[in-house]
């Protein structure tokens, strides 16, 4: 390496560096320093004179390194860095050292400051006679998007970046759109229901040319990195094809009966089913795994549309940016909890969505056994808020508002039902707190449980016993049917999803933000962004708005024509690895890989998945793994400079 | 021509570097031939005056095993230095302190108040301790227990250092080689071992899974070890990542988890920390309840992290435990 | 080739939005009425559940958007006046004079430090001073002095220029003129953020009236380091640290004489409060009066709990009903009744804080539909969460109703990629 | 404290209260319009100046009617402490008038504790109320049109047209049917008050119950002084229509055969400057409802329920036609005097009949005695606390 000459430049930033700290004094500290050849101060380094300064002493004083000691480098390495390559110099030749945050904004000791300055300044010059020139990191950027997950999050975010220009492959695993919102029912402040939103977006969809919809497909493997991500699918057969007219034939001969998921169990469907009541399921559907191809369907189709032999298809498409839109799985109480599975009297909360349906199993109207209830508690925090062991610890954020725009429309229906709601904490948080005083005024009944209420079922009749903590005392209320208000949890695949996508997870399960206030639709995996509620819970709306966010980021970074990464990532000493998949194991965002050569293994930095965390370097057993620009002989320098006692 | 002149001497040891190198079988006979032993106390009938007559740097190689106890391996080994060309650290002791550095945990005082008194197999009514001058005939200076045990390098110039426990005869082998060869490579580099971690040549290091995430850990008597699959993923806590290879994964062919004898490679400062860096990496929990559960599995994270380091690692005496 | 956009409105969501369509390639002009962007988050301490430094994730946002190509930032400005329709809208922006030149001020602050006119600082709601000419606050993004020409003692006087004078780079200009920019956008997203609610609508908690009540966003000046007293929790009538502290939670909000909406973000926002008053003052008890704790976002829950478990903070399920203050001591006496056991109490605590509900600001130039609850009216809250009822108009943030950061910059996401759409001739 | 009262040991299991849906809507028929609309927070007890300490109201109360809790309904005495100050109702961020609520609730405690079932009927049927007037008023009209003495046309002879011993009788024979309903009442008030809130009935000895009686029944019958901490100008104007109704009351019916002569109506008797102040009283405190409940200018006027007005119209037709009596004896027109003076006797009858023991007038028998359970009550519960802790 060539002997290092570095030029010093110190900062007053008006008063609030030079207010604290004696830059004068710094400057002559500096000038004493190792392989310092220039010092200099100024009013404010990051002003055009400022930076004339550097670039001029980097071409008189052949400078092949440059210090700034000025503000937190969050804000102005970039504009240094600038400097460099402007001057012919490697940006990363450049170290700062923040003396304004770390120093004179945090001291009013003027002499201590001026020391600590100094000592800053003097570890900087330290890593910088350390520190080598980084390339960044150049990719094309591949147009396309993938979004996983068909619900309204997903559709939203498919039609806003069709909408935009950009082609939109829009993967479901079920073999209809639509996701969960499309089972709900009526909506909270609309006269619209779930369906009618969904069916929209579904029209929208269909027609939007720049979108390739993939209904029963699953996501296999992703590869590469963002702004190139090779993406395997796999198409599972419905071995129904457009053909089919909807007779209902088939449904009348198919010998299997299965619970019907899309009603929650309520009803029974066959192997061969309507994936869904609405106009848009076009077609019927066998689900493979109960259909025992006895061949019944495929005999009496009048219109040859079912072939049993259809197979699964896999496909490979390439793409620049993934949404993951997975959503969330209502949470399903266990048999017992809260007597659910004991009676058909106690229901949930979508259960009841469906039952209120016009196009449910009862066709909208709320009958139990044929009877319509006289009385009717609801049972709020069902799997949430830690209420009973299997219950998630959090907040499930849309059950509040969702439970009394239900009541609304019972009492609507059947304005002389009693309804009871035992809640916990009544969140209809903003403009939903309205909806809390409509149901008071429609005479709902409001009572708050401390603990999990007992719910009692004998013979025909339901209590529910708990401890009213408005009025200090046990009280029960017997009813004729229970609805609890479930909450909504992680997606059953979720940590597939997850492995794939190679995105983080937080305890809970739900995936994880990049940052939970100011990146939230966006995974700590570069080019992969997330809606709907499959980060965490959300109503309706909040998961359709996030799905324009996150089709925004994504439009964000396809429109660009190449990514560029800073090159501060780790790097491998391949002469040093023993390939012992340590890195590996630890890397957050799956950036390292094995490689196999010779029969002999070592690991690989993927570039354009690192995010330079270091924790492969700090982990790496054999010191193999070095974090660029943070090696452990830089960081070694400034620790020792740090120590040193001039 | 005059042979080279060698002096091998043990100080701190078990022995077993001394058996390592009469392990060298025929080929002891090879180094006979090449070189003139003139002290090696195990096993050749040289005295201390001996050494003392020869002119300085004369000894072409010493091979010292065995960390600095007494004051007579101090004494012995800083004269060895000054008639030595080159001082070469032999074995783990030497090197780091080994086995024996561990004592460095508890001080002086305890350690003879344990073994010639509390130790359960001690019977000594009389509460008899190792004396430092004897009168009788004439004043006899005794050897003294130092107040810690020392690695060669703490005491004197140390040149190669040739790593094991003890080193193997291959290793030991091609070490002398090099020695011999008079092609030395820079100062202080380890002789006869690989420049990599130990996976690198273990045969069980293809079947490691993507990712290691250990739920527990266990040690060996717990579990029935399969072979033919990385130890490490069997929970059991192998150090073979983070310690240096050449020994040719012998324990780990015995079904046995690496403990580390071959010490830390060039990159790395501090071996027992690095391992326990390395190792919690690995390591996956949420709780707690967790972490609990499973330092309850290690009663002796030191045994198992330093056990051939602690002298030599950053912590050096500062950590201080009481006998249990 | 894409038209460009207008965001009016530099807080949060403002900055996101116009972030998001700038690295889409489209020109956005982002409006800001006050001499700095960032709003009332540039104001919070801490953010909750992960009590990260407001400003530490904010200001690099903000520098973000001055370093932004596409991005041209158009600060202590307002619309005037706005005509057109979707795809087509031309707008008028007064850019009111700082009487400091942009382009020549580098921010040093000697003028600040001369200027001999104090005046009451809203950045820190009036609980110090600031000089007549000024920085919002030390991040401000630009980092342009401003003149405030209300106190400014040459505009009021005649006399001083004092700052004129000390300018090493002679940006100070007593001469400039209001300046009208006209702009034709393709669409117009309003981020135009809140006002707290006038607490003195809720007269029986003695805000104004007692020295130690305050506002939550005055708290979160008085916990701030950058705030009144450099983050030193003291009561304002002596300047002793509170032993206790009580906030209060729905003041003027689910009240339907004043707001019958909640403001969504109160309880989080106070229960961090009173974590961050337990990290700088220690031994300080504080209680949570609350009816309905709405900790319903990711991770807040178990921000709750944690404030509970671990910060030991007290919480009480009711509406106070009054405050007095004992004159002697200047404590206050909070009167309120136990829920379980229906006892009625009284508190006494050396400081109160009111959780006070906010109400919307939007911009006068446009007119929009209302509800009746004065909130704006949506277009279509499911198929068109964004939008008002005018075409090409969006509106994000607190605007659009109360909503916590996250919320906010979902919602500027979601704008940023409508208007892009439009900028680029979709729709 | 020593336990003062005897208690049985209670048993561990407790009572369970079961929900019922009935109680909501009746108290909404008894002029509760907006309760529900209650969200909980408490700030009605906490504004109100009343309630300290246990008792608790107005949210409490709230809470349990709305989820039908009738035995805890019955058991308490709150609703009768409550004096109607507004302030819950001023403040209430729901506007669910907790004021009103309280005054429904007491209207309703008022159909529990009549056992002829006749105040129920009034309460809830406005027909029934102005049927049930209409024949009193009729009976009385019957007995007069036969009982009536000679009538004397040349001057006014109130006494000859309605002898003395005759309206005396009645009047005593009503007076004393109705203190043994309202005793009646008050006694089963006091069965219902008494209970514990396992719904066990309290048994108070006996001097208690008569010390305690001494200390409070009478003070408060007398004074109301706790309606001095409600509103001090609302007292003022109580104070002023209870003093004036008893001044009539007494000089009208104790005092007949003095008030009620056939000499010439003289303003400068005693009695009469009595009678003439009892009359202003009353017209001003009648006057002050009924502009009060007009304008709806203060939160306990806001919310009228017919029986409210019905109360106010009787009084007014009742004074009006007493003063009528008085001018037309005056001035000595005869004939006026006579059927004015019945007019009045057929609105004062069905006037006292429906109104103290069934109606809104029983309160002045309710309020003081409530304050005389409830501290029974409290001592009891707080003997039980010192027992048990």
């Amino acid at each position: 390496m060539e002997q290092p000459r570095i030029g010093v430049y110190i900062c007053h930033c008006g008063v609030n560096i030079a207010g604290t700290v004696n830059v004068r004094e710094v400057v002559e500290y500096a000038k004493n320093l190792p392989n310092v050849v220039e010092a200099k101060d100024y009013v404010f380094m990051c002003s055009a004179p400022g930076q004339e300064i550097i670039r001029e002493d980097i071409k008189k004083c052949q400078l092949n390194r440059v210090v700034v000691a000025a503000c937190s480098p969050t804000m102005h390495e970039h504009t240094f860095r600038t400097v460099l390559a402007e001057a012919g110099l490697n940006p990363y030749l450049l170290e700062m050292a923040n003396i304004r945050e770390h120093c004179s904004w945090v001291h009013t000791d003027k002499v201590a400051a001026t020391e600590k300055a100094k000592k800053l300044v003097e570890i900087a010059v330290a890593k910088a006679s350390t520190l080598e020139p980084l390339e960044e990191i150049e990719f094309k950027v591949n147009e396309n998007l993938l979004i996983v997950g068909g619900g309204v999050a997903g559709m939203t975010a498919a039609l806003d970046s069709a909408r935009r220009g950009f082609r939109v492959y829009l993967v479901e695993k079920k073999p209809i759109l639509g996701g969960n919102t499309a089972r709900l029912g009526r909506l909270a402040g609309t006269d619209m229901r779930g369906v009618d939103v969904a069916g929209s977006m579904i029209e929208y969809v269909k027609r939007n040319g720049m979108i390739t919809t993939l209904t029963n497909t699953e996501l296999v493997s992703v590869d590469g990195s963002v702004g190139n991500f090779k993406v395997t699918l796999l198409k599972k057969p419905t071995y129904v094809n457009e053909k089919c007219t909807k007779c209902g034939e088939c449904v009348k001969v198919c010998p299997v009966e299965v619970p019907n998921e899309y009603e929650f169990g309520l009803t029974k469907r066959k192997a061969i089913y309507l994936p869904s009541p609405a106009s848009y399921a076009s077609t019927y559907v066998i689900d493979g795994e109960n259909c025992t191809k006895c061949g019944e369907c495929v005999k009496i189709c009048p219109v040859n549309a079912i072939n049993l032999e259809e197979e699964s298809e896999r496909i490979e498409i390439y793409v620049g940016a993934v949404i993951a839109a997975c959503g969330y799985d209502p949470y399903e109480p266990s048999v017992g909890e809260y007597g659910y599975g004991l009676s058909n009297k106690v229901i949930t909360l979508f259960q009841l969505n469906r039952l209120l349906d016009p196009e449910g199993p009862t066709n909208g109207e709320l009958k139990i056994d044929g009877f319509v209830p006289r009385s009717i508690a609801f049972i709020m925090c069902v799997g949430s808020l830690n209420t009973t062991p299997n219950s998630y610890p959090y907040c499930s954020r849309m059950c509040c508002s969702s439970t009394l725009k239900d009541i609304l429309l019972l009492k609507e229906k059947y304005p002389n039902i009693d309804v009871y709601v035992i809640y916990k904490d009544m969140r209809t948080y903003g403009r939903d707190e309205q909806l809390y005083l409509t149901a008071c005024e429609k005479f709902v009944k409001f009572a708050r449980f401390r603990e999990a209420p007992k719910v009692s079922v004998t013979g025909e009749s339901l209590e529910v016993t708990f401890f009213e903590e408005t009025l200090g005392e046990e009280i029960s209320i017997p009813v004729d049917l229970v609805v609890l208000a479930v909450g909504m949890k992680p997606p059953k695949d979720v940590e597939k999803i997850r492995t794939i996508l190679k995105v983080g997870c937080g305890p809970e399960g739900f995936l994880k933000e990049a940052h939970l206030k100011l990146r939230p639709v966006e995974a700590v995996t570069d080019g992969v962004y997330l809606a709907g509620a499959v980060t965490g819970p959300k109503n309706v709306v909040e998961s359709i708005t996030s799905g324009s966010a996150a089709a925004s980021k994504a439009v964000g970074l396809l429109c660009r024509e190449k990514v560029r990464i800073e090159p501060t990532i780790a790097s491998i000493r391949e002469e040093l690895c023993s390939g012992c998949g340590i890195c590996v194991s630890v890397c957050p965002y799956g950036a390292i890989i094995i490689q196999i050569k010779e029969n002999t293994r070592s690991a690989k930095v993927e570039p354009a998945l690192c995010k330079g965390c270091g924790v492969c370097a700090a982990s790496c057993p054999s010191g193999a793994a070095q974090q660029l620009k943070y090696k452990d002989i830089q960081l070694k320098a400034q620790i020792l400079a740090a120590t040193y006692k001039r | 021509m005059e042979k080279p002149k060698m002096a091998l001497y043990w100080c701190a040891s078990c022995g077993g570097c001394e058996e390592a190198v009469v392990d060298l079988a025929e080929k002891i006979l090879d180094v006979i031939n090449l070189v003139d032993i003139v002290f090696w106390p195990v096993a050749v009938d040289f005295k201390i005056d001996d050494v003392e007559k020869l002119p300085d740097g004369s000894i072409v190689a010493s091979l010292i095993n065995g960390g600095v106890r007494l004051s007579e391996h101090e004494h012995v080994v800083k004269l060895l230095r000054r008639k030595s060309k080159i001082v070469v650290a032999y074995g783990a002791c030497s090197s780091w302190g080994g086995i024996p550095g561990l004592a460095n945990l508890y001080d002086k005082e305890e350690i003879l108040k344990y073994v010639y008194g509390d130790a359960p197999s001690v019977d000594n009514p009389g509460g008899v301790r190792p004396r430092e001058k004897h009168v009788e005939e004439v004043e006899l200076e005794l050897p003294s227990f130092l107040p810690r045990l020392l690695p060669l390098d703490v005491v004197i110039d140390v040149d190669y250092y040739i790593p094991g426990c003890p080193p193997t005869p291959e290793v030991t082998w091609k070490a002398l080689e090099i020695l011999l060869s008079g092609n030395l490579p820079p100062k202080g580099s380890v002789l006869g071992a690989s420049d990599r971690a130990l996976c690198y040549e273990c045969p069980l290091n293809n079947t490691k899974p993507d990712k290691i995430l250990l739920k527990d850990i266990k040690r060996p008597h717990q579990v029935i070890v399969d072979p033919e699959k990385c130890l490490l993923t069997q929970e059991l806590i192998c150090l073979g990542p983070v310690t240096r290879g050449g020994c040719g994964a012998l324990c780990i062919k015995a079904a046995m988890p690496c403990t580390g004898c071959f010490g830390s490679l060039d990159e790395v400062i501090d071996y027992g920390g690095k391992a326990v860096s390395y190792f919690a990496s690995i390591l996956d929990y949420y709780t707690e309840e967790d972490v609990e559960r499973i330092l309850d599995r290690l009663p002796d994270p030191m045994g198992v992290f330093y056990r051939y380091t602690l002298p030599a690692s950053r912590l050096r005496g500062k950590i201080k435990t009481t006998m249990r | 080739m894409s038209k460009p956009v207008l965001v009016i409105g530099g807080g949060i969501a403002g900055i996101q939005a116009a972030l998001d369509l700038a690295d889409q390639g489209i020109q956005v002009y982002l409006v800001e009425k006050s001499p700095s962007i960032g709003g009332r988050m540039a104001q919070l301490d801490k953010t909750f559940p992960t009590l990260d430094c407001a400003s530490c994730i904010l200001t690099p946002k903000m520098v973000s958007v001055a370093r932004h190509n596409n991005i041209k930032l158009l600060t202590y400005s307002e619309v005037i006046e706005v005509s057109g329709r979707a795809g087509d809208f031309n707008v008028k922006i007064l850019k009111k004079p700082r009487y400091v030149e942009e382009e020549n001020c580098i921010g040093c602050g000697e003028c600040v430090a001369k200027c001999p006119s104090r005046v009451p600082d809203e950045f820190n709601l009036k609980m110090s001073n600031r000089k007549a000419i000024y920085f919002p606050f030390p991040q401000a993004v630009p980092l342009k002095a401003t003149i405030d020409k209300e106190h400014c003692l040459f505009f009021t006087k005649g006399v001083c220029r004092v700052c004129e004078r000390f300018c090493p780079t002679k940006a100070i200009n007593f001469e400039q003129q209001p300046k009208t920019i006209e702009l034709n956008v393709a669409a117009i997203i309003i981020a135009t953020g809140y006002d707290l609610i006038d607490p003195s609508l809720a007269p029986l908690y003695g805000y104004g009236k007692y020295q130690n009540v305050y506002t939550s966003l005055e708290f979160e000046r008085l916990v701030s380091s950058t705030g009144p007293t450099n983050g030193e929790i003291i009561r304002r009538s002596d300047g002793k640290h509170p032993k206790s502290i009580a906030f209060i939670q729905c003041v003027c909000s689910r009240d339907v004489k004043i707001n019958p909406n909640c403001s969504a973000f109160c309880c989080m926002a106070s229960v961090k409060e009173a974590i961050l008053a337990k990290e700088h003052l220690g031994d300080v008890d504080c209680t949570i009066f609350y009816m309905d704790l709405r900790a319903f976002g990711k991770g807040y829950q178990e921000f709750y709990k944690r404030a509970m478990e671990e910060f030991n903070i007290k919480f009480i399920k009711a509406k106070p009903a009054k405050i007095e203050e004992k004159p002697e001591t200047k404590n206050l006496l909070i009167t309120y009744e136990e829920q379980v056991t229906g006892v009625k109490r009284v508190l006494e605590v050396d400081m109160v804080v009111l959780a006070v509900g906010v109400k919307p600001v939007y911009p006068e130039a446009i007119s929009l539909e209302k509800n009746e609850d004065g909130w704006v009216k949506l277009r279509n809250p499911y198929l068109d969460p964004v939008s008002t009822s005018i075409e090409g108009v969006y509106i994000i943030g607190v605007a659009a109703g109360a909503k916590d950061i996250p919320d906010s910059v979902t919602q500027a996401g979601a704008a940023a990629v409508k208007a892009s759409i439009l900028a680029w001739g979709g729709g | 404290m020593k336990s003062e009262v005897i208690l049985k040991q209670p048993e561990v299991s407790h009572k369970v209260l079961r929900v019922s849906p009935e109680l909501p809507s009746k108290l909404i028929e008894l002029g509760a319009t907006k309760f529900y609309r209650c969200f909980n927070c408490g700030n009605c007890t906490a504004i109100c100046p009343l309630t300290e300490g246990k008792v608790s109201y107005p949210r409490k109360l709230i809470r349990y009617s709305l989820l039908g809790l009738e035995d805890r309904i019955l058991s308490s005495a709150e609703p009768w402490l409550c004096y109607y100050c507004g302030e819950c109702s001023d403040y209430c961020p729901r506007d669910a008038e907790p004021g009103s609520f309280m005054m429904a609730l007491r209207r309703y405690l008022t159909t529990k504790y009549d056992w002829t079932g006749l105040s129920r009927l009034l309460y809830f049927s406005k027909k029934v109320e102005v049927i049930a007037i209409m024949i009193l008023a009729a009976i009385v009209g019957l007995l007069i049109y036969f009982l009536h003495g000679p009538i004397v046309l040349d001057r006014v002879e109130l006494e000859t047209f309605a002898p003395i011993h005759i309206v005396d009788t009645a009047g005593l024979a009503v007076f004393f049917i109705l203190a043994t309903l309202l005793i009646t009442n008050i006694y089963r008030m006091y069965r219902y008050v008494m209970r514990d809130d396992q719904g066990r009935r309290i048994k108070i000895p006996l001097k208690f119950l008569i010390t305690d009686f001494i200390k409070t029944v009478p003070l408060h019958f007398f004074t109301q002084m706790k309606f001095r901490l409600c509103k001090v100008w609302n007292w003022i104007n109580h104070l002023i229509i209870v003093y004036g109704y008893a001044a009539a009351f007494i000089l009208f019916v104790p005092l007949l055969r003095f008030t009620q002569t056939n000499e010439p109506f003289l303003l400068v008797n005693p009695l009469s400057i009595l009678g003439i102040l009892s009359t202003i009283a009353l017209i001003y405190g009648a006057s002050v409802a009924i502009h009060g409940r007009v304008k709806k200018s203060q939160p306990m006027w806001r919310y009228s329920h017919s029986t409210d007005w019905m109360f106010i119209l009787l009084l007014l037709v009742t004074v009006v036609t007493g003063i009528l009596v008085g001018i037309f004896r005056l001035i000595g027109l005869p004939l006026a005097t006579y059927i004015t003076y019945s007019i009045h006797l057929m609105i004062v009858a069905p006037f006292l009949i429906l109104e103290v023991p069934f109606a809104k007038w029983s309160h002045l028998a309710y309020r003081p005695f409530a304050i005389y359970f409830a501290g029974l009550k409290e001592r009891f519960l707080a003997s039980r606390g010192v027992m048990y802790v």
